[in-house]
């Protein structure tokens, strides 16, 4: 009897045949890339802001001041780590371990080219949204474990804020994949290769932004930690290195939030000239830049008026675009 | 809390917040193409004013080619922090007295310019440091005179 | 220099003070000297009383402060019109150290955090005050700052040795 | 918005304290609230002051009058200018000093462009406190200008330490007047990116129209002076009340908003700045030649007796009492100070807003917190 034929070899054999190859050097491109990426995009956060406000920006270490922020992660990672007397210890240790899961994990479905792709799986757009729920879970960890008011208050708004809209994200979402008719991401980009899904669905692409950008906690919808508030919300009583990780997953699910606007809508890898990885990276660039852009422009909308613009303006929105689009689409 | 809004209302605030949302983008996004304002500051030194009041100093007359103090000690007893210690000598009996010694306690001095206000032979000025950082408070005592031979 | 609107007003302060006070001695002052139109003094009572005549006409409690004259306290309440007229009545009470006078805070709530002042730096502990506490000294501090008592109160000529 | 009442709440289970400052990034300086919240609703607010106290007052009884010239600078950091002059003004009120003209229009020019600088820092930090970071540092940008402008004249940015009893320490010239000139229209040029910039924005408008409402009578009933008691619809003005200075030579308008919430006190302060910028103008265009000090002993002695000087500091309505007692220190110097009757107005408004409010409330009234513990 041949072994190989047995079912449960078989898995095996096809898991550790060129699978297991191409999923060990992902992960190891995922994890140089994701602090790299992080580093990179504090930078470029710092830079916009700066000549945003008529200042340089760091400029000292490197051209530019490009290392910046490989300085600050040393100086970071050298830092003594606090905890607080009444911490609940393990909860406070485990919460920035928590947070760079979803940062990890997600990596794995984007397709940054039509071949750069860790694993295809033909629900990939779910995979992200159940991950990226995971940082909302550590937020919450973080800002209980702290054992402080202000990050308490912190944590309880980032929940709240992440039941809200992700509700508006997932209808969104939603209109998109009912005309690609596939939860694949790759499927859908290949489906927007002649117009992009911008131009057949620009209401579901902002609001796709928008409710990318509260996911993400980002200004205007950064009352997670707003500073003028609650001195830095959950992440309040982190120092060190444990900071720095928190830091990393939101500058990486920036990123990753851009990248699934930019296969859902702005057409992934498509794009004349370059190949598919420059354009994909390209507009995923453009579009955290325009995240950061937003933050420096805006005031900080209030808890009740962040509730309110999810329930009462980004959801019956959603919906009825959600309602349009599959009206159309039975239609034609 | 906006129960009381009519639809037409709803509809027209999401369009003009929208644009007010955009045309602050717009601001923005010309201001990231302005040449920057900051002084950048150790590569590129600021020019103080004429009136500039750093911390004081005794001024250098062409007709004694020294100053004009007589250390009447007005400046130490006006001071408000007394931070200023005056020491004159007289060179031989009859002769006015001549300030030898003139300490000033920077560290300790509200910069207010009473002193030169108050200088009856007009000795004092301020000088246009700015860039007084110490190892230690003492650094902060210094003899102003003693600046005076430095700069001659 | 003064408005009609101001005689006619100092008119009937006047009288109505005199009125509701009659101890108490009102003059007019020389606005341009002192910077007030009516000088109203009175040894220890009326206070309250005034204050309810100003919130009638609708002054506006500017400040409330004392004067540690080594054998008894001026309190001095100034009022401002600032509705009408711009007329400023300074009311001076003098009151013994150890006879502590009424609140007004019933009548203005801005002279809660006045009079606290007054008690955090002279001790004059104000009568049916609702919270008579320290304000801008520690909360422990059994000192009080302005008295005239407390620390060196004479120019200091010489210089001190801290230097050299 | 509703107001909480804690009557029907059992208050341990439900109110929870909590220490906003006196280190917090938006209590500019060091401010203490001790707020009573439920979940995140206050429902008593105090505010605990003192802890930059240095005793001014105190000091004043120590020092001849001369020495105190530094001190009234340094309680209300952002408009130094106009605390030294009023406090200038105060002592020669006391002794009947007459200031020649063109000093009084050199110290008009001077306050008013402190006061510039102070409105721009308080309404960006207000902005600030909402959030958004950016236009704070526009503002800043143009007040930059003018502590450079004040600086060529006074030597100082910050605590400039400017007039002297009977006059001003330093002349203006032409090339001051040009640079404020020029300041002045880059000035009005600027309010229309702040319109579209700020006050336009929804989320701005959100955050700040019907928030923290101070009524006619709270406010006259707390004492409040300055923009904040002209946003609540008073027309009070000391420039205008009591013209000091030379403020009776200029025509100027006291922009009032009747709506008294946070957007009313922001339009204030913006409309408050074109005022100052008209008076500055004004004041330049007929600035008279002559001395710019009377003839003043160099230490004075007033006469016994007391006097209370009013003026318009960027925050309200600051007051000197002096009383003296015919030496040359003051018996006691009472600094009225605008900011402490405008921060407990706090107490009676904030309850029922969230603590988002709160910091924009506070940002609004425009505190400083060293003008209050003095």
């Amino acid at each position: 009897m041949n072994m190989t034929q047995l079912p449960i070899i078989k898995d095996i054999y096809g898991f550790l045949g060129p699978d297991l190859l191409v999923g060990v050097v992902g992960l190891l491109l995922v994890l140089i890339f994701v602090p790299l990426n992080s580093a990179f995009l504090v930078w470029v956060e710092r830079k916009v802001a700066g000549h945003i406000q008529l200042r340089p920006g760091p400029m000292e270490v490197g051209p530019h001041g490009i290392l910046q922020s490989l300085i600050d992660a040393v100086k970071l990672m050298c830092k003594e780590m606090i905890t607080p007397d009444l911490a609940d210890k393990p909860l406070f240790w485990m919460a920035p371990c928590i947070v760079v899961i979803p940062a990890i994990v997600c990596f794995v479905v984007i397709p940054f080219s039509p071949v750069m792709q860790i694993r295809e799986l033909n629900v990939g757009i779910l995979l992200i949204f159940a991950f990226s729920s995971i940082s909302g879970l550590s937020i919450m960890m973080g800002g209980w474990a702290s054992n402080n008011k202000y990050s308490l208050i912190g944590a309880v708004r980032a929940v709240a804020q992440s039941i809200a809209y992700e509700i508006p994200l997932l209808l969104s979402t939603m209109s998109v994949i009912i005309m690609s008719n596939s939860f694949k991401m790759s499927q859908i980009v290949s489906d927007q290769s002649t117009v992009w899904n911008f131009i057949l669905q620009p209401v579901a692409a902002i609001i796709f932004i928008i409710c990318s950008t509260a996911e993400t906690n980002r200004a205007p919808f950064d009352l997670v930690e707003a500073e003028s508030e609650l001195v830095s919300g959950f992440h309040t009583e982190y120092t060190g290195m444990r900071d720095a990780l928190f830091f990393m997953a939101e500058y990486t699910a920036m990123f990753i939030a851009s990248s699934m606007a930019v296969v859902l809508f702005f057409g992934g890898w498509h794009g004349p000239f370059f190949s598919g990885i420059v354009w994909f990276v390209l507009k995923a660039y453009f579009l955290v830049f325009v995240t950061v852009w937003i933050r420096w422009t805006f005031p900080r909308l209030r808890f009740d008026q962040l509730m309110n613009f999810a329930w009462k303006v980004l959801i019956p929105i959603s919906l009825l675009n959600l309602l349009v689009t599959a009206i159309v689409i039975k239609v034609l | 809390m906006n129960t009381s809004y009519g639809f037409k209302q709803y509809v027209k605030e999401i369009f003009t917040g929208s644009k007010s949302l955009i045309i602050g983008m717009g601001i923005t996004l010309k201001h990231m193409f302005k040449p920057i304002v900051t002084v950048q500051y150790p590569r590129q030194k600021p020019i103080m004013t004429p009136h500039f009041r750093g911390h004081i100093e005794a001024i250098i007359f062409d007709d004694t080619k020294s100053h004009h103090c007589v250390a009447c000690g007005l400046c130490a007893r006006t001071c408000p922090s007394h931070v200023i210690k005056v020491q004159g000598e007289k060179t031989k009996a009859g002769d006015r007295k001549y300030g030898k010694q003139y300490f000033i306690d920077f560290t300790k001095c509200s910069l207010c310019g009473l002193c030169v206000d108050v200088c009856p032979e007009k000795t004092l000025k301020f000088s246009d440091e700015y860039e007084l950082a110490f190892y230690s408070r003492w650094d902060g005592v210094m003899d102003i005179m003693q600046r005076l031979e430095e700069r001659k | 220099m003064l408005t009609e609107g101001q005689k006619k007003l100092l008119e009937e302060l006047k009288n109505n003070l005199a009125k509701s006070v009659p101890e108490a001695k009102i003059s007019q002052s020389d606005y341009v000297l002192t910077g007030y139109h009516l000088e109203f003094s009175s040894s220890k009572v009326g206070m309250r009383r005034v204050a309810k005549e100003m919130r009638s006409r609708r002054f506006n409690l500017e400040t409330v402060t004392a004067v540690d004259f080594i054998d008894s306290f001026e309190i001095v309440y100034l009022y401002f019109n600032y509705n009408q007229d711009n007329i400023r009545v300074m009311v001076r009470i003098r009151v013994p150290k150890d006879e502590p006078p009424f609140t007004v805070s019933a009548v203005y709530s801005e002279a809660i955090w006045l009079e606290r002042e007054v008690y955090d730096f002279f001790g004059i502990q104000f009568k049916e005050h609702p919270d008579l506490r320290r304000i801008l000294n520690p909360d422990d501090a059994d000192y009080f700052p302005l008295l005239k008592n407390f620390g060196k109160t004479t120019i200091t000529g010489e210089i001190d040795d801290m230097l050299c | 918005m509703t107001m909480k009442t804690i009557d029907d709440i059992n208050i341990n289970e439900r109110l929870y304290q909590l220490n906003l400052g006196p280190q917090h990034p938006s209590t500019h300086g060091v401010l203490h609230f001790l707020l009573t919240l439920d979940g995140e609703v206050v429902v008593k607010a105090e505010m605990l002051i003192g802890y930059t106290h240095r005793g001014h007052e105190k000091m004043a009884e120590n020092r001849i009058y001369e020495q105190f010239y530094p001190n009234s600078a340094r309680m209300d950091y952002l408009s130094g200018m106009i605390f030294n002059t009023g406090y200038c003004e105060a002592v020669e009120k006391l002794c009947g000093i007459e200031v020649p003209k063109r000093a009084r229009y050199i110290r008009v020019i001077t306050s008013e462009l402190n006061r510039v600088a102070s409105h721009l820092l308080g309404v960006m930090d207000f902005v600030m406190g909402i959030g958004a970071y950016t236009p704070f540092l526009y503002g800043w940008d143009d007040r930059e200008i003018i502590l450079d402008l004040l600086e060529t004249i006074t030597g100082s940015r910050l605590t400039y330490n400017y007039s002297r009893f009977g006059g001003v320490r330093v002349d203006i010239d032409q090339t001051f007047c040009d640079s404020a000139r020029r300041f002045i229209d880059r000035m009005r040029e600027r309010f229309k990116l702040y319109n579209d910039l700020i006050t336009g924005n929804i989320i701005f408008i959100k955050r700040t129209v019907g928030v923290g409402v101070i009524s006619k009578d709270v406010a006259l009933d707390y004492g409040v002076t300055g923009p904040t008691l002209r946003g609540s619809g008073v027309n009070y003005d000391v420039r205008k009340s009591e013209p000091y200075s030379s403020y009776e030579d200029f025509n100027f308008e006291i922009p009032t908003k009747e709506e008294g919430d946070c957007m009313a006190r922001y339009l204030v302060r913006l409309a408050e700045i074109e005022q100052s910028l008209r008076i500055i103008e004004q004041a330049m265009n007929n600035l008279p030649d002559g001395p710019i000090r009377a003839d003043v002993p160099c230490f004075i002695t007033p006469p016994a007796g007391d006097c209370y000087h009013s003026f318009e500091s960027a925050r309200g309505a600051v007051g000197y009492y002096i009383v003296s007692d015919g030496t040359r220190i003051p018996y006691r110097l009472k600094v009225r100070a605008p900011s402490f009757s405008n921060l407990f107005v706090m107490s009676k408004i904030i309850p029922g807003h969230f603590v988002a409010d709160l910091v924009a409330i506070f940002g609004s009234i425009d505190v400083t917190v060293p003008e209050i513990d003095r």
